[in-house]
């Protein structure tokens, strides 16, 4: 699965550009990254705003490297400045060092103190100044100019780049954009930082994570999705709603995510692979659906793009804290899968298999993506298609024996679906006899119980369970989006020359105990590291009995990225 | 409100109600703006609507001082004698945009203010009270002094086109 | 495809239903077959979906495909169904409590949605599988239930007017206690092109035995019925006493569906990826 | 209790809005001021309840008690306060998707539980929080979400037509470029005894800049409303472009309040369990 | 907390009634229940039923003892036949030995092979033919009659109690029905058994599991409750609702769960201590509402009466499988309570303490009941009134200081109600600083996680967490309703004289790790015992790292009941 083990270290180059409302830190940005892209490197690109709807505080941070690029790092290289108003606001999102830089305006005041506090080297440009000598001048595209030369990247690549990014503005929005991306390129400083430009890769793609997922959804199979928007889950349904129809597949926008949920069960009951996105609050909603497909075995993919929690919590960023009702959030003895993807790579893969996992096994597949995959630009190399051998097992010609629920020996009885003669049956969220009659009857219950249990926990998973990376005594267990600084850790140790064993968990229900186990015997240290309070994961799989007590975990909370340096830390026993 | 009918008031006890509503509203609506304007980090513009409440502020005070000894009627807040959707000088909401340039401000302001020049003036023709009249000529004439006070402001800013933002929204929740 | 000629009992599965001996719902039951066999339905090509009560016991004693869900969410699992799956007759069924308290919300937006569906409701103003409380069609004073002690005190709801209101095509009235008219209504529900309710009085011989009395008070709506004006429908639903049968109302808008195009490739979509 | 006078602004918490500069919302909220401040309430014993969306941010705004609770159930913490407390003066308030979509269930039961409240519903027929998607009250064709390419394609929810049907009491319609009627409707609202709906029309500027239009499309509501005659607003209603303003509906039903009587002890209800 | 050490075992006798749609088998049961209850016992009946809504099959199942009765023991002594139609629907729940007897009339046929195969005895009365020659007569009546007798019964307190349950069914009936148990009791058989009755006591309650919680609600102050029908709860709320009101309070009915739990939130918001009931599907649904509780710190509690799951399952049988929906099933990282009434009496202790906890420390309360708690009638001592010091920490005089969200020492913040003069604030389910406001802040969100996190943890909870008795190198850990089988084998062992030590866990979050841990240490032996499927205590206690490794686990899903002899075998090891 994982070509990142090759994680981007110190050949990497991250910059941080903030602005208040309308100076386009954003766009910047994304120009940048695109520039970066264009010269064949890969990166991401996050941002974070102010709690208004437009106008309000932002920034825009890329990092890119000749390797993926997975997390920010520990601090920027470069910090540009368009403004500084309202910094204070998410200025420790923006950590610095003294080998960082920060390019200012001399016209927006003096540097914060806060940002200067760590001894960053301070190099001033005159974006507002040079920007008013154009007419129509945008002093964000004066300093996207001096930032990229600071980056070493090309003016060429930044050229394409100012005009795809910018095309559909119109061309005198382009021409200006270019010239004031030449002044402040053109500006009398040298590049900082010289990576070598691997030049542009034919089989490079721009990607969010929510697109991504939206990849994955539809090479898994989906074609109905019903959803209710909602932060930081609507783009995944933006980008498909378009798209599937293309396909022969549709989405509907529900009135609610009861809807959502019972909507999507409905239509794959009618033998269609379906698919709703959505996020916290959402997922809350769901869970009595949820336990109605697990029971009814009517195959239903939920992707939870998670945000700060609990309840409306913090909506625009991220955390990691969903793992608990994700696994354990429906009434009753309730088995299902859970998976995460690990990067926002491999949300296009580990989409499809949810997506065709639940169809094989004609369950409920939970996948935990969240805001730092969901709303974060990529360029990565394109994930290959995977062809997997997955899929609902259906009755074509049922005869009068059919049986709906029927005990087979992996537990997972052949679907008739709606238009087939002879397999008439009648789903039911009541606990039932093989045939698909109510039953409270004993015997009935266990053998069910035991039938959507086993159909799990005995089925192969084979070897995408988890990326298993690097060797050693010393382990590291993650999940999802903190995979990417794990791996960073993993990378700064192995140029050390000390080693370390990772293990990103993708498929996190069922829990893979004895491959886990194996895993973890004759370690001398584990650590469990993921984004949230409680220590979720670390909790779970105590609770799985897979962990030795000596276990440590590293638990932070968003809405803060976890960074390597505190993983670092934490592994060195000084966390 | 020029194309208004008539607006007649007939006692100066009305007629302070009115203007006092007339400057208290225009000031809450500067503030809120101004307001707006910093949370969206436009402080030039914000700060050009701090200034023009802080007038609206000692303008209604002056109200309130010629009103100190009368005893006034209430009037409730649909009643009030203008003809527009809301006090003369507290309009224009859907004009405003975090982008706003000080002059598209100085716009805004100088409809306000005219409008509410013209709401004195229409009281000081068509009123019989001569109290009446002449209070409402000195309001004129005061806001007349703004309206000649703004021009001049306006006239020295450089006319700014704002651009338009580049970057997407947010998601707040 | 040919059809077989069948039977009403040929659209019964056979399961023995679990209802009390005299219960409404199985004349709900004999004329939702018989209106199948009139029309001569194939039978895998129907589904029944609904949600939990007593009335949503249905689809397991039709011989078609069907769907027992969750409490309130019949409306909404029937379409998805029918999105996805346009080729089949969808017959949404259930409860006054199941459809109008906890489904209420999906009951309005599947009127203004219009697929094109039945939606039966076996109205007995009472939870009768919870063991008789007051649901929204209950008279404010009904006060046999310890719930609601005094009554609800809470005007009832008026699910024609509602569906009417919402945007819904196809209104109508039916009782147990005239099956064959019911035939007649159900026949006519899933015929419409677009969403069609039915509300079908239909008493709990163990929670409202005082329903008893409906035979006697149970009319056929007197007005020139059907309407197709909403104005003089809302004026009939609103004068009206509430037991009058036949359609009210049957409007024929465009119904929604989506489309099923397929002019692209998932490979050409993936290209947008590309620099 | 003597009431200082307070003016409008008193009503303000002083907490900045986070909408953007021209929103409609600005409108409400300085209405709603000026609408306690006409009717003297006194700020401790009023409470804004509100949802999730940019209009449902309204609590935080004004200095009396607020809850903003999760989306779409606004009115149902709105009922359980009032039911348990009241003394207080209740005012709900949400946007159309808050209140009609997700929250359309409660909407049609508070209508018709009418309990003494009023209802604000900041209607700018779009999603504002969440980036501009179609909501209940959009317009079939409006088809500039990506969620929902070619326009939703389903017939517009009209709130006031449920409201009615629901059974209501009180139906308005405001308009946030029209404040000072907008206080007088607020203040009407509050004033009626049972609950009150008032639907805004209050245009979003960043998803809707269309909506700017509405200046010149909305008009006084031109016949002799409001009608107690429910067959006559229905009428009106059905026959409206949605765009009139003013109070359309006006009758007084029975308010619905739990009765809190005392008139017995724990010590004596626990006796019944004696043998 | 606990009387109930003394738990029957011996001394006690059993009786299962069973008969068709009609034959009366339940009041047959309640009559006895009462008999013995005249006579001085204490004692339970629970009963079993077919699918049908009325008139189908159904037994009664009545057992009781000098000591507090709070488990159905593992065989019946008696069982009585009325008819033997359908009786293989729940044979399985009438487990007979060679020392039962069958008491059964002739008229209804042989006794089915299924009841004789264990070798019990069988007794011929024929009930028919007696009440045949009544006019009017019951055959049930008859068979109470030859019942009591059986069971040692007086008849003067048997005929008091057919006074007192048929009382309201007019004097025609109770006539006869007195003729019919003479004519039954009268008969020519002697006691099988003779427990010595002591004697009607004047502290005897005659209560439901259901309405014991409804007596805790008002006893921890409960004045408002919303709630939506649904089985197993409704009782709960059918109880309540008449009483609440004479007390100034009140009960509404929702239009759905949704509803419910926002409306409890809403009045609590007001003042009111608020609380509502339901069962797994309903708690599905207010997951959601839940954490808004708990971010806003708005004391609510949910009483969640436990049937069997997942999804609609199976909703007239008992299970304990909503543990993990109870702790986790929240998104985020969402500490609240959870608690478990050990017994039927306890139920009155549990939802007070619940309630009460809620309000003093500001947050969400479950309490797992179940259905073999909620709807089995119980013959106990009354449950003693106990005043616990816990209230809502109200502030009644704000100044221009006040900060809702305030950091305190004991992390609980004073709440201003609504009506009090210059503490108006807005209550938010958005992340906030102390004063309220929203906030996306990495500071304000740990601080406030922190907050809610450690007013529970750092709360001392007392003794009342658990009731742990007996001691000894083996140990049993249980919850919920398991506790009564639990500790009838702890009775038998102590008999045998052997020992064990028995924890009941009462309050199951936050888990009281080190005084658990203090009591686990030096265990040879430990059983973890519930009804489920999953092990969900199991699993919980090594999240929570209280559990040796060598720890067992007994779960067991319903409906059927958790019997001691079943738990015996699981300690020997024959499990
Ligand atoms: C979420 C949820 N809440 C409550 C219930 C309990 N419940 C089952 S059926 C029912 C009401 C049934 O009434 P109705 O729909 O009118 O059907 P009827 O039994 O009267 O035919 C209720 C409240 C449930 N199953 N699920
Ligand atoms: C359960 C749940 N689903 C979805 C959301 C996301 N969400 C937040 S606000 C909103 C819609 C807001 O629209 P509206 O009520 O019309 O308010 P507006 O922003 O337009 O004023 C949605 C869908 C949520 N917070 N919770
Ligand atoms: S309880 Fe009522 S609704 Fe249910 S089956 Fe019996 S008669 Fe029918
Ligand atoms: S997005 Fe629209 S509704 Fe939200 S604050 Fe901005 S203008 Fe108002
Ligand atoms: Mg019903
Ligand atoms: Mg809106």
């Amino acid at each position: 699965m994982s070509d990142s083990s090759k994680q981007a270290t110190s050949q990497s180059y991250s910059v941080a550009i903030t602005g208040s409302g309308g100076s386009g830190a954003v766009t910047t940005g994304r120009i940048l990254l695109e520039a970066a892209a264009q010269c064949g490197f890969q990166g991401l690109m996050t941002r974070s705003a102010g709690p208004q709807i437009r106008g309000g505080e932002s920034a825009a941070m890329v990092r890119f490297s000749q390797d993926p690029v997975e997390c920010m790092g520990d601090e920027y290289d470069l910090l540009v400045g368009l403004d500084w108003r309202n910094i204070e606001r998410f200025a420790d999102e923006l950590p610095l060092s003294d080998k960082s830089l920060i390019l200012s305006d001399p016209a927006a005041g003096e540097v914060p103190a806060l940002l200067r506090s760590n001894g960053a080297d301070i190099l001033e440009v005159p974006f507002k100044k040079f920007a008013s000598g154009l007419p129509g001048g945008r002093l964000n595209m004066v300093a996207l100019g001096a930032t990229a030369l600071v980056c070493g990247l090309d003016l060429k690549a930044l050229e394409t780049s100012v005009k795809a990014i910018l095309g559909n503005k119109g061309e005198g929005i382009v021409e200006t954009a270019l010239l004031a991306v030449r002044l402040g390129y053109n500006h009398d400083h040298r590049p900082r930082i010289t990576l070598e430009a691997p030049g542009k890769s034919a089989d490079h793609w721009s990607i969010t994570g929510n697109q991504a997922c939206g990849v994955g959804a539809l090479r898994g199979g989906t074609r109905f999705v019903a959803a209710y928007p909602i932060t930081p889950a609507s783009e995944i349904l933006e980008w498909l709603a378009p798209r599937l129809e293309k396909l022969g597949g549709s989405l509907l926008q529900a009135e609610d995510e009861l809807a959502s949920i019972n909507m999507i069960i409905g239509a794959s009951f009618g033998g269609v692979p379906s698919l709703t996105a959505t996020s916290g609050p959402g997922l809350s909603l769901m869970v009595e659906g949820l336990g109605l497909a697990l029971v009814s075995e009517t195959p239903v993919t939920v992707v939870n793009v998670m945000r700060g929690g609990p309840s409306t919590g913090i909506p625009t960023k991220s955390e990691q804290s969903d793992l608990n009702i994700a696994i354990y959030g429906l009434h009753g003895d309730a088995p299902h899968l859970v998976l995460a993807p690990l990067s926002i790579r491999d949300c296009v893969f580990t989409t499809q298999w949810a997506v065709q996992l639940a169809e094989h096994l004609q369950t409920v597949a939970l996948v935990l993506s969240d805001q730092s995959l969901g709303q974060s630009q990529a360029i990565i190399k394109a994930p290959p298609q995977r062809e997997l051998s997955l899929a609902r097992k259906v009755e074509a010609t049922p005869d009068a024996e059919y049986q709906r629920y029927a005990i087979t020996p992996d537990n997972v009885s052949a679907m008739s679906l709606p238009g087939t003669a002879g397999g008439m049956y009648t789903a039911d969220g009541l606990e039932h006899n093989p045939r698909g009659t109510p039953s409270s009857m004993a015997v009935d219950h266990r053998t069910q119980l035991n039938k959507r249990l086993h159909k799990l926990e005995d089925f192969d998973f084979g070897e995408d369970w988890a990326d298993v990376e690097g060797d050693g005594r010393q382990c590291i267990i993650t999940w999802g989006s903190s995979t990417g600084a794990v791996k960073e850790v993993a990378g700064w140790l192995l140029a050390q020359g000390s080693s370390i064993k990772i293990i990103s968990i993708r498929l996190l229900a069922p829990l893979q105990h004895d491959r886990l186990k194996d895993l973890l015997k004759d370690m001398e240290k584990v650590l469990v590291v993921e984004q949230n309070h409680a220590g979720q994961l670390f909790h779970y799989l105590h609770a799985e009995g897979v962990l030795p007590v000596s276990a440590e975990s590293l638990a932070q909370p968003g809405p803060l990225p976890l960074r390597p340096g505190r993983i670092l830390r934490a592994l060195g026993g000084g966390g | 409100m020029s194309e208004a009918e008539t607006v007649t008031i007939e006692s100066v006890e009305e007629f302070l109600v009115h203007a006092m509503e007339l400057e208290e509203a225009s000031y809450e609506h500067y503030e809120e703006l101004a307001d707006t304007m910093e949370v969206h980090n436009n402080l030039e513009v914000a700060e050009l609507f701090r200034k023009l409440a802080n007038y609206s502020r000692l303008h209604a005070e002056e109200v309130h001082q010629r009103a100190a000894n009368l005893a006034l009627p209430t009037i409730t807040p649909w009643d009030f004698k203008w003809k527009c959707p809301s006090a003369p000088e507290a309009f224009c909401m859907d004009d405003a945009d975090y982008l706003m340039s000080s002059t598209k401000a100085m716009e805004i302001a100088l409809f306000n203010e005219i409008r509410g020049r013209d709401f004195y003036q229409q009281v000081a023709d068509n009123s019989s009270s001569e109290a009446v009249k002449k209070l409402a000529i000195e309001m004129v004439e005061e806001e007349n002094w703004h309206v000649e006070m703004l021009r001049e402001w306006q006239a020295s800013m450089q006319e700014e086109q704002p651009q338009e933002d580049l970057d997407p929204p947010n998601m707040p929740e | 495809m040919t059809v077989p000629a069948l039977k009403a009992k040929d659209y019964k599965s056979g399961i023995k239903a679990v209802w009390c001996p005299g219960c409404g719902h199985f004349a709900v039951l004999s004329a939702l077959t018989k209106a199948m066999a009139h029309l001569g339905l194939v039978k895998e090509e129907v589904a029944v979906v609904s949600g939990i009560g007593c009335s949503s016991r249905l689809p397991a004693y039709i011989d078609t495909y069907g769907f027992h869900g969750i409490h309130g969410r019949a409306l909404a699992a029937a379409s998805g169904l029918k999105a996805a799956r346009p080729d089949l007759t969808v017959i949404a069924a259930g409860g006054d409590g199941d459809g109008f308290s906890i489904g209420g919300n999906h009951f309005l937006h599947a009127c203004r949605r219009n697929m094109n569906m039945a939606y039966i409701v076996m109205d007995n103003e009472v939870y009768g599988m919870t063991k008789g409380q007051a649901s929204p069609t209950t008279l404010p004073d009904w006060s046999n239930s310890k719930m609601t002690p005094h009554g609800t005190g809470i005007p009832s709801f008026n699910p024609a007017a509602i569906a009417l209101a919402a945007g819904a095509g196809f209104i109508a009235r039916g009782f147990s206690g005239e099956p064959s008219e019911l035939t007649r209504l159900l026949v006519e529900a899933i015929e419409h092109p677009g969403f069609a309710f039915v509300q079908v009085l239909s008493g709990c011989v163990t929670y409202r035995p005082d329903q008893k009395l409906w035979k006697e008070e149970v009319h056929p709506s007197e007005s020139d019925l059907p309407t197709d004006d909403p104005v003089k429908a809302a004026q009939i639903i609103q004068a009206g006493d509430g037991k009058a049968t036949g359609v009210i109302y049957a409007k024929q808008f465009p119904v929604w569906q989506p489309e099923n195009r397929t002019d692209s490739k998932l490979n050409t979509i993936e290209k947008e990826f590309l620099l």
